[in-house]
């Protein structure tokens, strides 16, 4: 689940990680006053998930209050385009924030890396921009610290990360307790992402917070109540994918072309879509149901899938471990019977249960397919290919 | 031989009660694996409906049964304290399926289990272990399977299924499968299976089921350099448009990290040949085999 | 440094760990009062470091605020002989307690072991007792737990160890929580020994300490100020003890000899104590300056060794390491100036800076020696053998 | 020859500017022992007075100079922390002198470094290494040593002092003495260095300094016993009385188990001569060697 700015800076205030001032506001009057409270200059910022905010015209320095509600105004309601997102964007909700006297700027993130499997700190002393294109142009500038989970951030461990991350030895008392408490907040909120960019020095020499850009763990969030209220926030841009987050499909990916494809497993559904395409069909989608789908799910996945006008025919590919055919084969029932279906079904049962999946499907429309390749073959001859 | 599971095997399985676990321990003696416990906290001094002894404790099975391999199929709010169980207990393989373990609990899982030496973690969130004709500890639907020698190692459940199947249609038989699992961390990746398949005398190639995200397959192909076997490659998700998030979280294509063309250049730079689709891997594994004697 | 009881419920209460209602008192009317606040019954227990305070007389139930007043008015000032300490130890203050309705009594200890390298849990359902009889005569009711550090307690663990010491799997939900706090308040509070015994269970189900022993480790008081307040209260029962503690000598024991022995590292002063004993002689003490002293602590130790009448002389063994020759020669030096001394004084000077020490103590009444042999045999042959 | 130190030592000092760590960082470096780098945050580009160059991180001087060894000589407050760094950077051999630890920061830390597996504690609280003729990491001071063949190893450091000297006085020479210190935990006990010595072709016997309190002796005992060398043994505190306390936390005499007897008795039953003074230890190296065939 991805946080916006304000919800991140929230969470990273609650372990004393210093933030700048300032409140949210849902109206440009809100905004003017949140203004006010600051005395007059402000940043305000639209909250989106979207990055880029800056480039989409969602950022802005307001001397008066007047000038922050005005900007307020002109956002709130209103969709801005994204390029990186690829597309719009409604602004719901602002930052009003103090404007920072900027010395430096930094970049601190955290992830949980897959490489050393554990949570690895990125610090640079080049803050304030894309830390990948830093990456490639300063590699020298981007240091690494893969924490110890056993140990938690040591302050040897800062002092190396400092110096390859270009930050200057004077600065690590400072440099050290964000860290510290950067770390604990990523831990205790089972994060997966927390990017600082940029971590503004102040002219007065402080280490606050510009930007918070954090991700939580879905499956931890079950232990974080107070977390899993943001989790409405969708930063979705297709109407598919906006129907199947309503529908609680996790993994649909909506793709544009005329042949529906849902399977249990990632990999499957992609291997699924390489022989579609090789058979000569456009995949619409991929929609992975999982393990141990439930016959709902599946029911709710056909429903989505067929109201893609553009699908001409939806193929199944089921290779049942922890899925079971007899589950899947209720839950295509069920779906065919709640709405009118006028193009062709393939499905592929194998695995776990399959023969009384099979059982289920015996006497209706749906077409059977032995393999995966059989299966992609069949639809894509009954569809016609692209 | 084969590797990490055989008719040797000794399982206790941690949630053996719940539906999942008794469904697929059952599964699993019926492909005629020796389910030797189950653990459930407060059950210990009951037998499940198949016989199979209940301990309170992993420690208190391995020392009543010699459990040396744990199934885990609990819950994921318990899974990662389960894995800790079994590796405190000195258990040698640990097949973990559970999907959805908070992330920040496997990274000390994976430390923990590492840190004890003894211990191999195979997952979590994956279908587990399967040598053809011998065992399993998992989910993998074994009817697949038949014995032979080629060793399937994937990220992929599903795809690992079907590539079996495809090799079993062709005529070509399996050691052992091992899916690794689709997690961020993972008790095993690629480069801890293939030493394992490397030095088994019965498998004479590898299928290598990879797909888009991460740089396992990269790394893999590093290791791959030393070996002697023929390795064929699979990689799901070539025809997935970048920037889109396919299912998994370590399925994420960015830039040439992680892209499907950057894992099958890395593979075809040691002299893997990579399927197109999982129906060729069964032709590319037979000239593999050709080029080292074998004939399947 | 050792907790009286109360302050060791002060410590655990403060980390959820259940302990009886109650409260100290230092007069018979503060008794009164306490008892009198907990409905009347109570049970009021002298406060002292020493074990055996039930056979001591120092412990009783009272019936009514006025007997807990007569008891406490009984022993408070005065002395109590404790077989344990084997010697008399005045009764300062009093714990009123709530008298509990007790089902039955567990032990559970925490300590530090040398053989693990892990802070181990010791459990068992037979509590009340010295656990180290149990240990002899039901070893099979003892659980054993070495807590790795990285992981904590851990409900596997816990399960794993009630049923070792005899703990019905039933109440494991009431004995999970009071061993993690436990173990938390014993981690954090930088302990070296918890012991609860007993571990009250209630009539009703409850598990509560009933008794408390804890020791915090002497080289992490720096970081708990509110337990170094604690210091003060010293067991020992033989004058020179407490003249040692007085004087900040940490490493000093009185064995009623009369050969006063000196030396750095306790193995070298137990190897000199065995060399003169071999030789005739009888020591005094036993007289640690550790590694590293100064001057003033050599010449304290000097001090102390020779206020007691029975010593008749003194040997000084010194092989410095860390300890520097020519800082103990000086603190020697001072030693003989600021007392009257009257008994001959051997010294052994060797390792680091040595040449430097024997240089200093050129010209003095010292009696050099060059081996510990030599040196243990000259002082029994000037001070004759026993 | 000879155990954990030599000539091709390469030491890097922890705390090489405190008060303490410059004078014997100077001794060792008197003694021959290469001295390559100190550590002191903030300190990182600057040389001490004996110019060697001090870095702000272990893993800094490790990468620039070699450094196979760490000598912390820092605050007791520190000085577990420092610990972990060294294994951290994969520091080979660490010599903590430090006293006043903090329990609690030894048991984290002696966890940390044994999860390294390839890195090896001595200490804290314990006087270092010595390798007559060769090098030394710690305090002991070396005029009494001389090269030859009986190695040390001892709980109390003074102690190895007095019988390093007392051997060298009877014309017996040394390879190694190590101090493994009397905190109650360690990162080295008697069984971690007594391998060592076995395994050392210049080591002909062993001497084994031990003292009241503990078990240490008694596990020693049953290692002993598969040794091929001859030890000769020496508990410190013979003539303490029971249930007093001498000094150091391990020094607790309790019953029978941690008597000065009971560790006698369990070295004598494996053959071990125990001296009844320490001015006793060289007449029984010289027997002990001469019924392997070594005369000194």
């Amino acid at each position: 689940m991805k946080m916006q700015e304000y919800q991140g800076k929230e969470l990273l205030a609650k372990y004393g990680v210093p933030v700048p001032k300032g409140q949210v506001a849902d109206t440009p009057e809100e905004a003017a006053e949140a203004a006010r409270a600051l005395g007059g200059v402000a940043v305000v910022k639209a909250q989106v998930l979207a990055g880029g905010r800056g480039k989409a015209g969602g950022v802005k320095v307001t001397k008066t209050p007047e000038d922050a509600q005005a900007f307020a105004a002109s956002i709130l309601g209103k969709e801005l385009y994204f390029e990186q997102a690829k597309g719009n964007l409604q602004i719901d909700r602002v930052l009003v924030e103090e404007a920072l006297s900027i010395a430096k700027e930094y970049y601190i993130g955290i992830t949980t890396d897959r490489g050393s499997q554990r949570n690895v700190f990125i610090v640079s002393s080049q803050g304030g921009m894309d830390i990948e294109e830093v990456a490639h142009s300063h590699p020298d500038a981007i240091g690494r610290l893969p924490v110890d989970p056993f140990l938690g951030v040591r302050d040897f461990d800062i002092r190396r990360v400092a110096q390859q991350g270009g930050i200057p030895a004077a600065e690590i008392k400072d440099l050290a307790p964000f860290l510290k408490k950067l770390y604990q907040a990523y831990v205790d909120s089972d994060a997966t992402l927390a990017e600082i960019n940029p971590l503004v020095v102040t002219t007065d020499g402080k280490f606050i917070a510009g930007d918070a850009k954090i991700s939580i763990d879905d499956s931890a969030l079950y232990r974080h109540p107070e977390l899993a209220v943001y989790a409405e926030t969708s930063e979705e841009t297709d109407e598919y994918e906006k129907e199947a987050h309503r529908r609680g499909i996790n993994n649909y990916v909506h793709l544009g072309g005329n042949i529906g494809i849902i399977g249990n497993g990632a990999g499957l559904v992609m291997g699924t879509m390489d022989e579609v395409k090789r058979a000569g069909g456009e995949p619409a989608d991929f929609l992975d149901i999982g393990g141990g789908a439930k016959a709902e799910l599946v029911k709710n996945s056909l429903e989505l899938v067929l109201s893609d006008p553009n699908v001409k025919g939806v193929i199944f590919n089921i290779f049942g471990g922890i899925t079971r055919g007899d589950e899947v084969a209720k839950g295509i029932i069920a779906g065919t019977e709640s709405v009118k279906v006028t193009v062709p079904i393939v499905v592929r049962l194998a695995g776990t249960n399959a023969a009384e999946g099979l059982a289920i499907l015996k006497g209706t429309d749906l077409i059977p397919a032995e393999t995966m390749q059989e299966a992609a073959q069949k639809i894509v001859s009954l569809v016609g290919s692209d | 031989m084969s590797i990490l599971v055989d008719e040797n095997t000794k399982v206790v399985v941690s949630g053996i009660t719940g539906g999942e676990g008794a469904f697929h321990s059952a599964l699993m003696q019926d492909y005629g694996t020796q389910v030797v416990a189950g653990v459930k906290p407060g059950g210990g001094g009951t037998v499940t409906e198949r016989g199979v002894p209940i301990f309170d404790t992993v420690a208190e099975a391995v020392e009543k049964t010699g459990a040396n391999a744990q199934f885990v199929v609990v819950g994921p709010r318990f899974a990662a304290d389960s894995i800790i169980e079994g590796a405190a207990a000195g258990i040698d393989l640990i097949v973990c399926i559970t999907e959805f373990i908070p992330v920040q609990e496997m990274v000390t899982a994976v430390r923990f289990v590492k840190s004890q030496g003894t211990t191999r973690l195979v997952g979590p969130n994956c279908p587990g272990i399967l040598t053809a004709g011998k065992g399993k500890i998992g989910i993998i639907p074994p009817s697949s399977f038949t014995p032979g020698s080629v060793g399937v190692v994937s990220r992929s459940g599903t795809l690992c299924y079907e590539i079996v199947d495809a090799l079993t249609r062709a005529g070509i038989g399996q050691t052992t499968a091992v899916g690794i699992g689709g997690d961020p961390i993972l008790g095993s990746t690629f480069v801890d299976i293939l030493p394992l398949f490397e030095a088994d005398p019965e498998t004479k190639a590898v299928v290598l089921v990879g797909e888009i995200g991460g740089a396992d397959e990269e790394i893999a192909a590093e290791y791959i350099k030393t070996m002697t076997k023929p390795v064929v490659g699979f990689i799901g998700g070539r025809s997935a448009p970048p920037g889109k998030r396919m299912g998994h979280a370590g399925a994420i294509v960015s830039g040439t990290s992680g892209s499907a063309q950057g894992k099958v250049d890395a593979l075809n730079a040691v002299g893997v040949a990579v399927a197109e689709t999982s129906s060729d891997v069964p032709g590319l594994i037979r000239q593999a085999l050709a080029r080292v004697g074998v004939t399947v």
